[in-house]
């Protein structure tokens, strides 16, 4: 059954994947470059402008002079996982960009092709999946560092994940509810014609954007690496371009968790008070995949914009906020869109 | 503990109030004071290109004066060398010559005169301490420098430029500021 | 009130040291490249223990923002920085930690001695003090003054950045880098 | 496939699972030994209603071929719920006598 | 059972992992090393060791004349120098039975409650910083350099000022310098305006607040025996301060009030530093207006008229044989020195800074002993962390603000 | 209020002739104790209502090589916050056997002051709970503050010590 | 020999292989890791079966929580090979032949039983969520609930247990 894919369509998805998977690179790469020219601005400073125009080329500088620089793998440390770590940390944080719409459909060659690589009816249970895999990286790097900062980052970075993630998946139900499907595209679809699934969720959307910062590592729960706690945190004791795999997923994991984000709460590609539909459906996706991209862009930024804000939790404050406030309000929300619902279909 | 002034005043800390026990407003006031500074003017100032004016007063690097005729003020009487708290500065002194009195402008002088940059704290104590108007601060911080042995200053790396022989870069270093008279 | 005299302006400076020059340096183009990355992505590890450290704040900080040489990303983890910059005092007693921290940073990795008391102990001849990192460490930059101004912090930050610039693939593993960090101990 | 693949891998899990119970001394490996052989239990389990999901009486029931599968739901529930509670004890022995040795927690009841 | 079990040595006792935080840990901002004893990440036990930059001040001021102490004070508390001279230059006038011209006392209260900002500043944007916000620094640093300039002006250093003389300035201050520090004073550009969005930015942030609220606290009585002083014995509700209880340079002229805390955790010891900042600037805008009231040949008053102590005017000693003397005595620290020993202390940004001068008539002091108040309270550091979390430990740690320097010496 | 000459009557009072050389230097009280009863005034003095001196301000030794048998000095500064007033006492010790009673039961402050006094001058205060060198490196094996030893590090050799006239 | 039945053989060579890895490695950290990686094996055997959701269900428990629990636990003890209580070898041999001999006995009276069924694969939507929503429900409402208690009571017990004071307490 395998064996008789369309070899073309194969290929598509091929082309798709590679497309998407250096788009997310290469975003991520210019997402450090972000956060530092934001963290600037912010900071009444200027910021990298030095490499090339306007500190353009400073993600590459910084690229090549981590892929240069000598690999240290500490003494006692297991060899093989410390090297897997920081794989893992970008392998899933690179997966899960496999079931995003990142528009609606192209025609090129007298194909219709799908922006989107696969659509998996269970596509944002695939999302939880992937994410939650996501704190192994982190925690195998963590091990194998044989540091008791990095392992007490890791520690900190299970415990979190753990905890927030179930009021992620509590917050998702409710919109699940309202959605009725687990299918990222149709979610899209459905909000292209109605309304966007914020205003329906707004408190889900906000435990959900919570939630999402806490698995990003992002201040105010950096807690897994802050500075001044734990040096490093998990990354320590990595050097070269480990490091940067580390970074890397970081930045990938903000860009992946700000476009799930973005289309399961605000319309994905969709662009408000305009029918794409009546446009040539290149350039409707063209359109649409800009509309995404924006949106995007204010997440980050929105990401960028907290961290350079706000002070960061205690291990315990954290949990508290996990446990004892976002959970309770994620149920207290699940039910509530529960009850609404089962009063209108009534 | 009982008070011991009548000065005393107690610090502000009520108990948060509903507001801010949600988090959210004092964070979005946070937010919005970062987000003010965006559309502050920068005080950065790009260094190799643009430099911060430096106070008349500042304390860097050492430089022996010369009179108007381009004698060298310095008399070796080695105030300077014992006021330096890092004891920076070695200096030998030399009896002036016959025929010599076109280079120094007193009977003895500093055969030797060296500074040793990176002991040196540039406290001022030696500016302070000279009694024959010989050896100031200037304005020019000193230049960071690969290997060690650079950073001995001797007295020709110290001395200002001949004021006749070479008048052009004499006034760059005289600056320009309007010269009088000064003391201290 | 002002001194008569303003400016030094016979400043005494010379060139990268002959020991940079020799094997590694003919750098071909890619060579070149990588160079210039190294040179715009120094991220330094303050080893910041008195004054000078404070002067580092500052050199941080919205006035001189070192962010604009690519290096606001400052590490406290040996493993991570290229660049230690070493400013305060450093006693007799801190000089193992020092060298210690030497050590765990990876290579390719500078070393900048910022102030007086790191420089050469300054005016702190005691017998506690260690009369300049050299002693433990190499040292590639030296950045006079107590504390050297922001101005002076750059430059010097800059002059690494020449250092790392000429600086080809292979110096690291020249024979001559060997037997200076042989000099020190370090293998 | 052979229903009897499922049923020879699954209990070859299973019986790995057994073995490892046997011979560890680790209290948490022995524990995840037990997680192992519930996985293949509902490995079978899930095999099963799919060997049944053609025939006549699935086609009956709407349910039918799903009932296997909510089955391994519960095992999960309750793997779920044993884990937290095992963990939670594993740490606190660990805490009060700092060894997670089952022959020595085993002595424990004099 | 084939093998006989034994219990593993101590394993009934609490396990704990022993963590070192230092010397290098960037959360010291200088050099002590901490050794934490943790459980998960609850502080059990710590143990601080110091010294890592012991420079031997006391030795070094035994070799030295008076006046070339005053840049060894300087690296005293490098946040606050100007403050370690002027301390250093009362108790020398002290000894020496100085008086000082009112000028001369108000400007130094300008340059003393400048250096108290400028170092409650660096320590409150600290405890931001290490709780994660590092933009209130960076924000509060550009008034940081404001005021640097304002010491540019007047002696020439940012930070190591060796600003100041015996009976005085070394030189009067400029206009340069009276507009810059109206440039830092103005109400809605300058300073002020800065240290309310400060404020706003942290003091009732809730993340904040709980990160700091019960972290590190101490009772007056514990921190009186710890010998505390200064902004961290104030925020545990003891209202001592050397200002007040022993003005000196004429601070009893000069209302302002004694900001004090009631538990003495970090989030007091915040607020007191806050506090203490607007009662600084409202020192020296009390000071400025005063010193301003000097007109004509009094406004060119910055020293006391010694001339045995304080050095003369340069053009007197290129021609003047008299002054001349006066000056190579002077430099060569060949003074008329009183025998005697004197204890003067003065509020320095950490607390009571004191100095202990044992003179034997020599060129030099037979002894000089600096009463550093970090070295003092850094003691308390293990009573204030135990049973606190890791976090804990390093937001008290910025919020004691200690410094490397005058904690080692 | 409290005067010098309160506190004076009332420690000659209960110690009678054992407190010597008394001095006001600066307006300061100061007075010479025994080194056996150091604990003793200390106490007095922390527990009397009226003199409450519980505040020790600073502690540390001086060292004069020249006043054979008695040459360490170690110095209290007691303050009295409610009244404001400050004394100074010192106690005098050989340095062949410099042990003089620890202060720390009443103080905790003088657990480091304490220690940093044994770091320089070897001052072996009995009764102490740690102490070992606080400044310095712990295999320094002598006591730099004392007079007899040089400042400079031995080591430096870019220094002419010719041209100083110290 | 077609597609399905290499993945098959691939799941299975790769399920039985980290099982019997996970059981033999020295340091428990590897065991866990072992541990997931038979479990996404398993997770794949279901995706063959057309049983997505519980595949991702069971990713999302095993691998990501409960798994993540166990790392937690290992790393929170500092548990590695050092500190691992070595079984003495006879017990250990004993144990292998007792489980080999109960696999060869389940084999056995497998071998007796008569059933030549076949497993459909990638067919039937009894693993859809619509449908899996529809049993649990509808025929297994009150199952659920009592699992949700159970939950609870475990949630409970695991934080009674783990409340450190208590003990304090006692002592």
């Amino acid at each position: 059954m395998l064996l008789t894919v369309d070899l073309a369509l194969l290929l598509e998805k091929l082309i798709l994947v590679i497309v998407v998977v250096f788009t997310s690179l290469g975003i991520a790469m210019y997402t450090t470059f972000a956060e530092r020219k934001v963290a600037a601005i912010l900071q009444d400073r200027r910021g990298p402008n030095r490499a090339g125009p306007f500190g353009l080329l400073q993600p590459l500088a910084d690229g090549m002079k981590l892929f240069f620089k000598e690999e240290i793998i500490p003494n006692f440390s297991s060899k093989f996982l410390f090297i897997l770590g920081p794989a893992l940390a970008m392998l899933t944080a690179c997966m899960t960009s496999a079931v995003i719409p990142w528009g609606d459909k192209v025609e090129l060659f007298g194909r219709t092709i799908s922006l989107q690589i696969a659509d998996v009816n269970i596509g944002v249970l695939y999302v939880f999946g992937v994410v939650s895999l996501g704190v192994y990286g982190i925690m195998i790097g963590a091990w194998a560092s044989n540091n008791k900062f990095s392992l007490m980052g890791g520690l900190r970075a299970a415990s979190q994940i753990i905890s927030y993630e179930l009021a992620m998946g509590i917050s998702l139900i409710a919109l699940l509810m309202i959605t009725g499907t687990l299918s990222l595209k149709e979610m899209v679809v459905q909000q292209q014609h109605g309304y966007w699934n914020i205003v329906l969720q707004p408190l889900g959307f906000l435990i959900f954007l919570v939630c999402a910062f806490a698995e990003c590592n992002r201040t105010p729960f950096d807690l897994p690496e802050a500075e001044n706690e734990l040096i490093g945190g998990y990354h320590t004791e990595y050097s070269s371009m480990k490091l940067g795999f580390y970074l890397f997923s970081e930045y990938i994991n903000m860009f992946v968790s700000s476009v799930v984000m973005a289309t399961l709460f605000f319309g994905g590609y969709d662009v408000p008070w305009f029918d794409e539909s009546t446009l040539a459906p290149n350039i409707a996706a063209i359109i649409g995949v800009t509309a995404l991209m924006i949106k995007v862009v204010a997440f980050i930024f929105l990401f960028m914009w907290v961290r350079w804000t706000i002070p960061r939790f205690r291990y315990d404050q954290l949990m508290h906020l996990g446990w004892r406030i976002l959970i309770p309000l994620a149920l207290f929300n699940m039910l509530a869109t529960g009850g609404v619902i089962l009063y209108f279909n009534k | 503990m009982q008070a011991l002034t009548n000065k005393a005043k107690q610090v502000s800390r009520k108990p948060m109030n509903f507001m801010e026990k949600m988090y959210l407003p004092a964070i979005f006031k946070g937010m919005m004071i970062t987000f003010s500074h965006i559309f502050k003017k920068k005080p950065t100032i790009n260094y190799p290109e643009k430099q911060r004016p430096f106070s008349p007063v500042f304390r860097g690097l050492q430089i022996l004066n010369r009179d108007e005729e381009g004698r060298e003020n310095c008399t070796a009487c080695g105030l300077c060398a014992v006021a330096c708290p890092a004891e920076a500065i070695t200096m030998e002194g030399a009896e002036r010559l016959p025929g010599e009195e076109h280079l120094y402008k007193e009977e003895k002088y500093a055969a030797k005169y060296e500074i040793n940059m990176l002991r040196c704290i540039f406290c001022g104590l030696c500016e302070e301490a000279c009694p024959k108007d010989a050896i100031y601060l200037s304005e020019t911080f000193t230049p960071a420098d690969y290997q060690r042995k650079q950073f001995i200053y001797s007295k020709n790396d110290l001395l200002i430029p001949h004021p006749k022989e070479n008048p052009e870069e004499y006034q760059k270093a005289l600056g320009n500021r309007p010269q009088k008279a000064t003391s201290n | 009130m002002s001194r008569p005299v303003q400016f030094n302006n016979t400043i005494k400076f010379e060139g990268i040291p002959e020991g940079y020059m020799g094997e590694g340096f003919m750098a071909t183009n890619f060579e070149k490249v990588v160079s210039l990355a190294r040179k715009n992505s120094i991220w330094p590890l303050p080893f910041a223990t008195s004054c000078c450290g404070i002067e580092f704040m500052a050199t941080m900080a919205s006035h001189y923002d070192l962010a604009r040489f690519g290096s606001e990303r400052v590490g406290f983890s040996p493993r991570q920085c290229d660049l230690l910059m070493v400013m305060g005092t450093i006693s007799k007693k801190m000089g193992p930690v020092l060298k210690q921290v030497y050590i765990q940073m990876a290579e390719p990795r500078w070393v900048i001695a910022v102030g007086a008391c790191a420089s050469s102990g300054g005016i702190f001849d005691t017998y506690s003090v260690l009369q300049g990192i050299d002693q433990v460490i190499p040292v590639d930059v030296y950045v006079p003054g107590c504390p050297p101004r922001p101005e002076a912090i750059l430059d010097g930050f800059m002059k690494i950045q020449e250092l790392v610039n000429a600086e080809g693939l292979r110096r690291r593993h020249s024979d001559q880098y060997k037997a200076l960090m042989n000099s020190y101990g370090i293998q | 496939m052979d229903i009897k693949a499922y049923i020879a891998l699954s209990v070859a899990l299973f019986t790995i699972g057994v073995i490892g119970v046997l011979i560890r001394r680790n209290a948490i490996i022995i524990f995840m030994c037990v997680e192992l052989m519930l996985n293949a239990v509902n490995l079978l389990l899930v095999a099963f209603s799919k060997m049944h999901a053609l025939s006549n009486v699935a086609k009956a029931s709407a349910t039918f071929a799903s009932d296997a599968q909510i089955f391994v739901f519960f095992i999960m529930v309750v793997a779920a719920a044993e884990v937290s509670v095992g963990l939670a004890i594993i740490v606190m022995m660990y805490r009060n006598v700092h060894t997670i040795d089952v022959n020595f927690l085993n002595r424990l009841k004099n | 059972m084939s093998e006989h079990i034994l219990l593993p040595e101590g394993s009934i006792e609490k396990q704990t992992t022993t963590l070192n935080l230092g010397p290098t840990h960037p959360a010291t901002h200088g050099v002590f090393q901490n050794i934490l004893e943790l459980d998960g990440e609850r502080i059990m036990k710590a143990t601080s060791t110091v010294g890592y930059i012991h420079r031997a001040f006391e030795k070094i001021a035994e070799r030295r004349a008076l006046y070339q102490i005053t840049p060894l004070t300087d690296r005293l508390n490098y946040c606050s120098s100007p403050i370690n001279n002027m301390g250093w230059h009362l108790t020398c006038e002290k000894l020496l039975q100085v008086e000082t011209p009112k000028r001369v006392d108000y400007l130094r209260i300008i340059i003393m409650e400048l250096a108290r900002i400028s170092d409650h500043l660096i320590c409150n944007s600290i405890v931001g910083v290490d709780s994660g916000a590092y933009s209130g620094f960076l924000y509060v640093m550009q008034f940081r350099e404001l005021i640097y300039e304002i010491y540019e002006e007047v002696c020439g250093s940012r930070l190591t000022t060796n600003i100041g003389r015996i009976g005085g300035f070394e030189r009067n201050f400029t206009n340069a310098a009276f507009e810059k520090l109206e440039k830092f004073l103005d109400d809605k550009t300058g300073y002020p305006a800065q240290l309310r969005e400060f404020e706003n930015l942290f003091t009732r942030n809730r993340i904040f607040m709980e990160r700091t609220i019960g972290c590190g606290p101490i009772t007056g009585e514990r921190a009186m025996n710890y010998g505390f002083t200064g902004p961290n014995l104030r925020a545990a509700g003891v209202d001592y301060d050397v200002r007040v209880h022993s003005p000196y340079s004429s601070y009893q002229e000069f209302d302002f009030t004694v900001p004090v805390g009631t538990t003495g955790d970090c989030y007091d010891r915040f607020l007191v530093r806050n506090q203490e900042m607007w009662q600084s600037l409202s020192i020296i805008k009390q000071a400025y207006q005063k010193v301003q009231a000097f007109k004509g040949a009094d406004a060119e008053i910055y020293h006391a008229d010694v001339p045995a102590y304080y050095l003369p005017e340069k053009k007197d000693v290129y021609t003047k044989m008299e002054a001349l003397i006066y000056h190579f005595k002077i430099i060569m620290g060949e003074t008329e020195m009183p025998v005697g020993e004197v204890y003067n202390s003065v509020e320095g940004a950490n607390g009571e800074l004191g100095y202990y001068l044992i003179s034997d008539g020599g060129r030099t002091p037979y002894r000089l002993h600096f009463r550093r108040p970090c070295f003092i309270y850094y003691q308390a550091y293990p009573e204030l962390t135990q049973g606190g979390m890791l976090s804990d430990a390093v937001i008290t740690m910025s919020s004691l603000n200690l410094i490397a320097g005058e904690l080692d010496a | 209020m409290l005067t010098n000459e309160i506190i004076q009557q009332k420690l000659t009072d209960k110690f009678g002739d054992s407190l010597t050389d008394w001095q006001v230097p600066f307006g300061m009280l100061t007075f010479t104790a025994p080194k056996e009863i150091n604990l003793k005034v200390l106490q007095f003095l922390f527990d009397e209502p009226e003199l409450k001196f519980n505040f020790l301000t600073d502690l540390q030794a001086v060292h004069y090589p020249d006043n054979k048998g008695a040459e360490l000095a170690v110095v209290y500064h007691l303050h009295n916050w409610v009244d404001n007033i400050r004394i100074r006492f010192k106690v005098f010790t050989d340095i062949n056997q410099p042990d003089v009673y620890s202060a720390t039961a009443l103080y905790q402050s003088a657990n480091f002051m304490e220690r940093e006094t044994y770091d320089f001058y070897g001052v072996n205060f009995v009764g102490h709970p740690n102490l070992i060198r606080i400044l310095n490196v712990d295999e320094m094996d002598y006591f730099p503050m004392r007079k007899e030893f040089p400042l400079e590090d031995q080591t430096r050799i870019d220094k002419d010590d010719d041209m100083f006239g110290r | 020999m077609n597609i399905t039945t290499i993945i098959f053989i691939l799941l299975s060579v790769m399920a039985l292989g980290s099982a019997i890895m996970m059981i033999t490695s020295k340091s428990p950290v590897h065991s866990v890791l072992w541990l997931i990686i038979v479990f996404f094996a398993i997770s794949g055997h279901y995706i063959l079966l057309n049983a997505q959701f519980l595949a991702i269900v069971n990713i999302i428990v095993y691998a990501g929580a409960i798994m993540v629990l166990f790392l937690f636990v290992v790393m929170l003890m500092n548990l590695n090979a050092e500190t691992e209580p070595i079984k003495n070898y006879r017990l250990q041999l004993v144990g292998v032949v007792s489980g080999c001999s109960l696999l060869l006995i389940i084999i056995m009276a497998l071998n007796r039983l008569d059933v030549e069924n076949v497993v459909e694969m990638k067919v039937g939507d009894g693993g859809l969520i619509k449908v899996l929503g529809m049993t649990l429900f509808k025929n297994y409402v009150l199952p659920f609930e009592i699992s949700s208690v159970l939950f609870l009571s475990a949630m409970i017990g695991a934080v009674v247990i783990g409340k450190k004071d208590m003990i304090a307490d006692k002592k």
